[in-house]
């Protein structure tokens, strides 16, 4: 288009900025402010669980049983661990150490894609069972616990929508792989990256609370 | 524009050292959390969870991504977001959890059909305005076909009986008299063609009796004797008592209905 | 008299409620009606006096005024409280049946209202209720939201499936009052009318004694002429005895197999005896308490068995969910409540 | 501030095609595409508005079976709200204006911004798609377990929603962040003009409230799809906790809609009262409380939903209190008159209907958020007449306002006073011949959405329908004067009403860059004594 970037020594800038930390600066509120309608976004699930834990208690209990805590331990683990790569990441590109940055990101890559396998194993493993969300629901061991079925609905809502959330963002970090290895980052730009890096936190955030309320505390 | 802007402006940079700290203390959160599962607390264990992974969200807030080290500004923006979630907990609580109970608080329709029923019954011997109305009715029912419209014993069935129905507007002819008690009886036992009523509620037959004695030439009285004969007079009376269905009866006809 | 002048924009009051409810009304508009014609007349004036002319000038230091500011922030205050307040005691008073109610079950179903009486004699989009004696609605619905609307008493109440709700009134005035849905339910949603008729005590007696009542006739006011016959009722095809609804639900109670873990008399089962259970406290496994359990509790437990278990029974009841319908429901609840 | 001469490039004619225009990432073309989409929408829901009120001149069926009457208030609901309502003034006008007020060249995320108008655009399109399939029946409030059940297509309708709300949340983020970083050397928070005030709390309202609105009815999508029995009591779900989920965005979407109709009046009558607003912290102040108030209040919805009495009570209680910074803005409007210099142009014509509808609407709020006389008069007609009072008579007469106020700016032209002011009339006039008959057959029982009805109601009817056809007339005459001036109409100066606010200290229609000079602000936006 017609805006010429500006530049501010060797960092270019869109031209409706001040200068480039202006722009780095205004871009990370983008990010917290999209953080904060995330927050929002996943809350009716939240309100959701715990309304009807407290109106199910039992047949929530019950439900939980059927989750494989292991599993859910096994995938928290992975996501830290990917929070720490994306991190370095970060630090990576805040040193111009691009070999850093990249060796990262393609750690957090992989870590990512074993969270999702962990997540395929688990629900082949319950629709096997006849465990899918409420109207398709078949299986009958859990036939005293008819609101049973209604806890698995809402686990695959929150875990789905966290699974969408972590697809998106391997999505965002595959170009930002591209970038790197371009050699578009460094100490004085980086961008990109670190806004990835608030995101991928705020996916592992997330899954901080749903290992527990859905594995451990059913 | 408002804030400073200074070209020269130091980003945070983490340092490594508190990534690798801050990565061992989540692991160790995910161990203790797990672990504290298997010890039962009862309620407590709840609140350890959750408060073990409010921790470890912070610690992943404050470090990971950097609120420590950010503006204001983007620490309220980011904040705000748990205290709306907040009114959105509690509010939608103070609905789903605080529900009043909901009674059928009184089967007060049946005591009054019960009740009224039972001041209905308890003297039926003794002819009311009402007791004839309904034995009007009843009689329009159950009684015209043989007896007749107007009580002659002239009914459409009249014809093919023998002996003839009784006309109730004379006075002469009654087999077992025409005093209401003595009408009670015969609606009780039945007479030649006509069947027993007994199966009929007594207060319905009482009507019915006090209505057929209103057709004749004069209304007779009963003595306390006449009343006597037929059991009634008493508390323990031939009124009411029979009102609600058998319960085998209501089973076979529920589950007939399915 | 400033009630009055509203009146043409309201319906009949048919209660004493409805009263109360037309003099808040009256108050709510007649206050909003002095602050609209403030408000514009202010504008109206101003308007007038500073329009542009030659020579005109506005008078920009004009920017605020402190102590007006806080009048105008605290007198609407002061006000909307005096509004809550009336309003909120004015809503107590709707939503709170008197204990000597008459009860009536009232079921929404796409696209009409069935009602039901405790002796099991049910009508279809028509009710009849005593003039002068509080009526309570039990009300829930077979399918989507419905809303039981009745203009005339001033109270509404959604139908919800899956649970009971509540709404009472005390006609006043005898004659017919329309009932509408007003909560969307589809298609038929406006032709979703049904009737209350408040009937006089001696119609209402006779209904009671089981006599059907003639809606046609209700104007000419004749118990006699209004209350069809014993025989009349038969040949109008309510010829079986109806069924009273605790006996329905003794019968439902013994034919679903509840009797076999559930005693009605106080015995031990496998499950708790149904006897007294209603209004009594309960401890539940999980240490919660309730102290009395009303219906919603009950329906619950017959849905959900294993939601809230009761202390000392293990969780191995199967759901009924679906397998009642909610007439049936209605009737076993009303059995088991009996159970004193 | 000077104006710059220009050789006649402006942001209309810099760059040519309809590329140019698809491809945009500049604010002010993005906020007339805005506009020129939300009027063809606003036209498509009127049609449906204008043959309910054809339906409704007799009772019984007259021109559409029951289904076709319902699927056209469910049109005429959806489009209104959420393609016309709730983009019209942030998306439309903010976008266009906004930058220029703050003295910046665009807003902080300029492709952000042209991705949200066609995310929203996407999702309109999902939602308007629906017409073709099997047209939607459940009315523009989704109320479960009836959106599960229904044979018509409102999953179409509901992905629709969903897509677009995105659309308004990319909008709400892009405005904030440009408020916070970009606003011109000089422009303190208490020299902004009301009008960013405003959209401020907007865009606050909604980046909040909007994602919890998408969810949910991704889940009623979900409910239809898979069955995931949260709101379906046939699965063991609650049908009651939808409304809390739907009101939770909803009720605040009101406020979506009338926040910034309310900074467009802020901003109106000063101008063209050449006056300082009176108590512009107090204003200022009001938005903010309406705006948090507005998150709180949304169990008012359901007083006789079932609802706890608990929950009644607390609503109840809450909800009063939006009545005090409501009636601060009105009387703050009104007394920024006091001692003015009125020029009777058509923003501020738009203004006085403003505060004489607006008034009635938030006075007969004041009805329904009382629990005694909510359980009578919700859920009928008299409902549909307070939120027509509150969003038609607010937000379509704030926006009528905004787009004669800054129609020259935008175009560059000057539309024909008397025309506008025969069309100001026929809609005023006909707006208040549809609606106030409508508060009467609501307080005499007449519930909303009803195809039928009694035939006492008929005459009431009758006037509200005759009302309907002037305010269409109104705009068809609106349609045809603005057209014109857009074609014929004399050429605009920099700044017609004398206003003092950035957007009028550059020539209209504005250059590309919006400013040739950085500006720097040196005073009030009120401040007329220094400028003409």
């Amino acid at each position: 288009m017609a805006h010429a970037p500006a530049m501010d020594g060797n960092r270019q800038y869109a031209h409706h900025f001040l200068s480039a930390d202006h722009e780095f600066e205004t871009s990370k509120q983008g990010i917290w402010l999209f953080l904060l309608q995330e927050v929002l976004f996943f809350s009716p699930l939240f309100v959701a669980y715990y309304v009807f834990r407290g109106l199910h208690p039992a047949d929530w209990h019950a439900a939980a049983q059927l989750l494989d805590w292991r599993m859910g331990a096994l995938n928290t683990v992975i996501l830290i661990c990917s929070s720490l790569t994306m991190a370095l990441a970060v630090h990576g590109a805040q040193t111009s150490n691009k070999k850093k940055l990249v060796v990262n990101l393609i750690l957090t890559l992989g870590l990512a894609c074993g969270f999702l396998v962990v997540k395929y194993f688990e629900y082949t493993h319950k629709f096997h069972m006849g465990i899918y969300p409420a109207g398709a629901f078949t299986y009958e061991g859990l036939g005293q616990y008819p609101a049973a079925k209604l806890y698995f609905s809402i686990y695959y809502a929150m875990t789905g929508l966290h699974g969408i959330h972590v697809l998106g963002g391997m999505a965002v970090m595959l170009w930002v792989l591209k970038r790197a290895m371009r050699g578009e980052f460094n100490a004085h730009y980086y961008t990109p990256v670190e806004m990835t890096g608030l995101y991928w936190h705020f996916v592992d955030l997330v899954w901080i609370y749903l290992f527990p309320i859905l594995y451990l505390l059913g | 524009m408002a804030e400073k802007h200074g070209n020269h402006h130091k980003h945070h940079i983490l340092a490594p050292k508190i990534i690798w700290t801050v990565w061992a203390l989540l692991l160790i959160g995910t161990a203790l959390t797990v672990g504290a599962t298997h010890f039962h607390f009862g309620a407590v264990n709840y609140v350890i969870g959750i408060l073990i992974a409010t921790i470890k969200a912070a610690l992943v807030v404050t470090f990971f991504m950097g609120l420590k080290y950010d503006s204001n500004e983007n620490r309220v923006i980011f904040l705000t977001s748990f205290v709306f979630v907040a009114i959105f907990f509690v509010l939608t609580m103070s609905d789903l959890f605080f529900r009043g109970p909901v009674e059928f608080d009184n089967g007060r329709f049946l005591a009054a059909q019960e009740a009224h029923a039972a001041a209905q019954s308890s003297d039926p011997w003794i002819s009311t305005p009402e007791l004839v109305a309904k034995g009007k009715e009843l009689y329009a029912a159950q009684c015209v076909v043989c007896h007749g419209v107007n009580g002659k014993g002239d009914g459409p069935a009249a014809g093919a009986l023998n002996p003839k129905p009784r006309n109730f507007t004379a006075q002469a002819g009654w087999v077992n008299g025409r005093k209401p008690s003595e009408i009670f009886g015969s609606l009780t036992k039945g007479l030649n063609a006509m069947p027993s009523f007994a199966t009929s509620p007594a207060p319905d037959r009482w009507a019915l009796a006090h209505y057929v004695s209103t057709l004749g030439p004069s209304v007779l009285k009963d003595s306390p004797e006449d009343l006597k004969k037929v059991g009634a007079g008493n508390a323990s009376g031939g009124g009411g008592g029979e009102k609600t269905l058998p319960i085998d009866l209501a089973i076979e006809i529920m589950s007939s209905e399915g | 008299m400033l009630v009055d002048i509203l009146r043409s924009t309201l319906p009949m009051a048919g209660s004493d409620v409805a009263r109360d409810w037309d003099a808040f009304y009256a108050f709510l508009t007649w206050t909003s009606t002095i602050f609209f014609v403030g408000v514009v007349a202010a504008m109206v004036i101003f308007t007038i006096k500073y329009r542009h002319r030659a020579g005109h000038k506005a008078d920009t230091e004009v920017h605020g005024n402190v102590p007006l500011e806080i009048v105008w922030t605290v007198i609407p205050t002061i006000l909307v409280m005096v509004v809550f307040v009336w309003g909120y005691a004015l809503y107590r008073d709707m939503v709170t049946a008197p204990g000597d109610s008459v009860e009536i079950k009232a079921i929404g179903k796409q696209w009409l209202w069935q009602f039901q009486y405790d002796d099991g004699r049910s009508y279809t989009n028509k009710v009849f209720v005593p003039v002068n004696r509080p009526v309570k609605f039990i009300i829930t619905s077979e399918d989507v939201l419905h809303s039981f609307f009745v203009p005339n008493m001033r109270v509404k109440k959604d139908a919800v499936p899956g649970r009971y709700t509540t709404v009472w009134f005390e006609a006043t005035a005898e004659g017919a009052h329309i009932v509408y849905c007003a909560e969307y339910c589809g298609t038929q949603h406006s032709g979703m009318l049904a009737t209350v008729y408040a009937v006089s005590p001696e119609i209402w007696r006779r209904f009671i004694q089981g006599r059907e009542i003639d809606e046609n006739k209700l104007a000419s006011g004749a118990a006699d002429e209004v209350t069809m016959s014993a025989a009349a009722t038969e040949s109008k095809g309510g010829a079986e005895r109806p069924i009273s609804l605790i006996d329905q639900g003794r019968g439902l109670v013994a034919s679903k197999g509840c009797v076999a873990c559930h005693s009605v008399d106080g015995k031990q089962g496998i499950g708790p005896s149904l006897k007294g259970i209603h209004g009594a406290g309960v401890d539940f496994a999980n240490g919660d308490h309730l102290e009395a359990r009303d219906l919603n509790y009950l329906r619950e437990a017959i849905e959900f068995p294993n939601a809230r278990l009761v202390k000392g029974y293990g969780p191995m009841m199967p759901t009924f969910r679906g397998m009642v319908s909610e007439t049936e429901l209605t009737a076993m609840l009303e059995y088991i409540k009996s159970l004193k | 501030m000077a104006h710059t001469s220009h050789d006649g490039e402006n942001y209309l004619n810099h760059e040519k095609g309809l590329w140019s225009w698809l491809s945009t990432i500049d604010h002010k073309r993005i906020g007339v595409m805005y506009l020129f989409t939300v009027l063809v929408f606003f036209f498509i829901g009127g049609v449906a508005a204008m043959l309910v009120r054809a339906e409704l001149f007799r009772p019984g069926l007259t021109l559409m079976t029951a289904d076709t009457y319902n699927k056209m208030f469910t049109y005429h609901g959806t489009i209104m709200v959420f393609m016309v309502v709730i983009p019209l003034i942030p998306s439309a006008f903010g976008n266009f204006v906004l930058p220029m007020m703050l003295g910046a060249k665009d807003v902080a995320f300029p492709k952000l911004n042209l991705a949200s108008y066609y995310v929203w655009l996407a999702g309109a399109l999902v939602a308007t798609a629906s017409l073709v399939v099997n047209q939607l029946d459940t009315g523009w409030t989704f109320y479960t377990p009836y959106s599960i059940r229904t044979s018509t297509s409102a999953s179409w309708v509901l992905l629709g929603a969903f897509i677009m709300g995105f659309g308004g949340i990319f909008t709400s983020l892009n405005f904030i962040a440009t408020i916070h970083k970009l606003r011109a050397p000089g422009l303190t928070w208490g020299r902004l003009p009301l009008f960013v005030w405003a959209s401020y709390a907007t865009a606050i309202v909604q980046l909040l409230a909007t994602p919890v609105l998408a969810l949910t009815l991704f889940l009623v999508v979900l409910e239809r799809s898979t069955g995931i029995g949260i709101f379906d009591p046939k699965l063991g779900g609650d049908p009651v906790l939808f409304q809390h989920f739907f009101w939770f965005y909803s009720h605040p979407a009101v406020y979506i809609m009338a926040l910034p109709a309310m900074g467009i009046i802020s901003e109106v009558i000063p101008v063209h009262a050449r006056k300082q607003v009176f108590g512009y912290w107090a204003i200022a102040l009001a938005t903010f409380g309406i705006a948090l108030v507005a998150f709180v209040v949304w169990g008012h919805h359901m007083f006789v939903s079932g609802q706890s009495e608990l929950a009644n009570f607390l609503f109840s209680l809450i909800t009063m209190f939006v009545a005090v910074p409501t009636g601060v803005k009105v009387f703050s409007w009104v007394a920024t008159l006091y001692k003015g210099d009125l020029h009777f142009r058509m923003p501020l014509l738009y203004a006085f209907a403003f505060i004489f509808v607006f008034t009635i609407g938030g006075l007969t709020g004041v009805f329904l958020a009382a629990l005694g006389s909510n359980v009578h008069l919700t859920d009928t007609y008299f409902v549909v007449a307070h939120f027509h009072y509150v969003m038609v008579g607010g937000t379509i007469m704030g926006m009528l306002a905004g787009l004669h106020h800054w129609f020259p700016k935008m175009s560059g032209r000057m539309y024909s006073e008397g025309w506008a002011r025969v069309s100001w009339f026929l809609v005023f006039m006909g707006f208040n011949i549809t609606f106030f008959p409508q508060f009467i057959v609501g307080s005499q029982g007449m519930p909303r959405r009803y195809y039928d009805y009694v035939p006492e109601f008929t005459t009431l009817n009758q006037i509200s329908s005759v009302g309907a056809w002037i305010i269409g007339v109104g705009f068809v005459l609106m349609a045809l004067y603005l057209l014109h001036a857009l074609f014929r109409g004399a050429k605009a100066p920099p700044n017609p009403w004398g206003a003092a606010t950035l957007e009028w200290a550059q020539d209209s229609p504005p250059p590309f860059h919006n400013f040739d000079k950085d500006p720097v602000v040196t005073h009030g936006p009120y401040d007329y004594r220094t400028s003409h």
